[in-house]
């Protein structure tokens, strides 16, 4: 599985913090954030990513048990 | 020591943060504090609510205090951000910054609340009398005109 | 209300002038706290000696407060000095500016702590291991070289 | 009688921090230094001063009664 942690309003489009999703044909970063969009038909463009606490390209490798979180525009300060 | 880069849900203290940077070398302590203001653009805030990727939020305070050391070599540096409800007043972060001469605490404290804004993952929403909002860009540049994107809490 | 512009022979506290400057308008508070440093130009600080004219010093720092509210309206700002013998990594000098928006405060903190070492009676003696002298310019364009001009302690 | 405070290495120079000197023949600041000067054959050259807390000039008039400060460079901060 590979775990996918969601803040701010992205908590509200995917109804938790915590998703766990098949790792099967997932590589990269690009991979999950597709997946997402089909499964919960949610827009995810434009969003930024880490991958185990470092941001992450779309082309960051992502494998099993990897957890990816989806970074809305921070507004912390 | 306590950590220098923290992120709680408990108050955070002026006096602890500035005790944590002062030191014999040093002959200025500058504190920011970024406290909850009541009105933003005309609209009352009754109370904000704060939200951190705890774990990775730190890390980035910590690597923001590793670029402040390539840039001022002699400045020492905290950061301490709260998460949850916070009430008109409360302190949301604050940032203390020890160096030999003023000029420079000025100038790398400056350096770490804007580095904050920029990759630290943590939110802010914004509770107002008649509806709430997560504040998408702290730059102020842009703002999530109606509520969530794709949906979600209005 | 407390005095928001004083010299006191007690220890400041970071704490009290934050809030004397924290209110629902300011998003941002900076704060600026001189501390006694141990090495200067090389030497040993063992302590510091403050004196002020007490009655003018507050006078001066009330009128700087009047001038940032002229460059700053939006600014409330708070001053404490404290006389007397100093240690190592004691505060001399709190500055507090609270402004709605960051940059202002920034500014007016530090237009305040010029404005002190130019306009404030205030002076400082070092106390070194093997010697004594008040320090003539904080600027530190000049400074007497050789203890008080015209005789004086050595 | 007019009241003058010494401040700093002042205090030294003068043996004290506060001095009372007779206004006869004093009507401005320059007058008190020239004073000072012959009468304790000090050096007060490019002193500041303040009359009742203000910052004063040379010129600045000085009566029966009011307080002349003698005020070095400042090093407050």
């Amino acid at each position: 599985m590979i775990n996918v942690l969601c803040f701010a309003h992205m908590k509200d489009i995917f109804g938790g913090e915590r998703l766990a999703i098949n790792s099967g044909g997932i590589a990269t970063v690009k991979d999950v954030l597709e997946h997402l969009k089909s499964a919960y038909d949610a827009d995810v463009s434009g969003i930024m990513t880490a991958v185990n606490e470092e941001f992450a390209e779309e082309s960051t490798p992502v494998s099993q048990g990897d957890t990816v979180a989806l970074i809305p525009p921070v507004s912390g300060g | 020591m306590e950590k220098r880069f923290f992120v709680t849900s408990e108050p955070l203290s002026v006096e602890e943060l500035a005790a944590e940077v002062t030191r014999p070398e040093a002959g200025a302590v500058v504190q920011f504090i970024g406290t909850v203001r009541e009105f933003t653009k005309g609209r009352r805030t009754v109370y904000l609510e704060y939200e951190a990727y705890h774990s990775m939020a730190e890390k980035q305070l910590e690597a923001i205090g590793r670029e402040v050391k390539e840039r001022w070599p002699d400045a020492e540096s905290a950061v301490g951000h709260r998460t949850g409800e916070l009430q008109i007043s409360d302190a949301a972060v604050i940032i203390a910054v020890s160096t030999p001469h003023r000029k420079d605490a000025y100038e790398a404290n400056e350096y770490i609340i804007e580095r904050i804004k920029q990759i630290v993952p943590i939110w802010k929403k914004e509770h107002w009398e008649d509806g709430e909002q997560w504040v998408g860009d702290q730059l102020e540049q842009t703002r999530y005109p109606d509520g969530a994107p794709g949906g979600g809490n209005k």
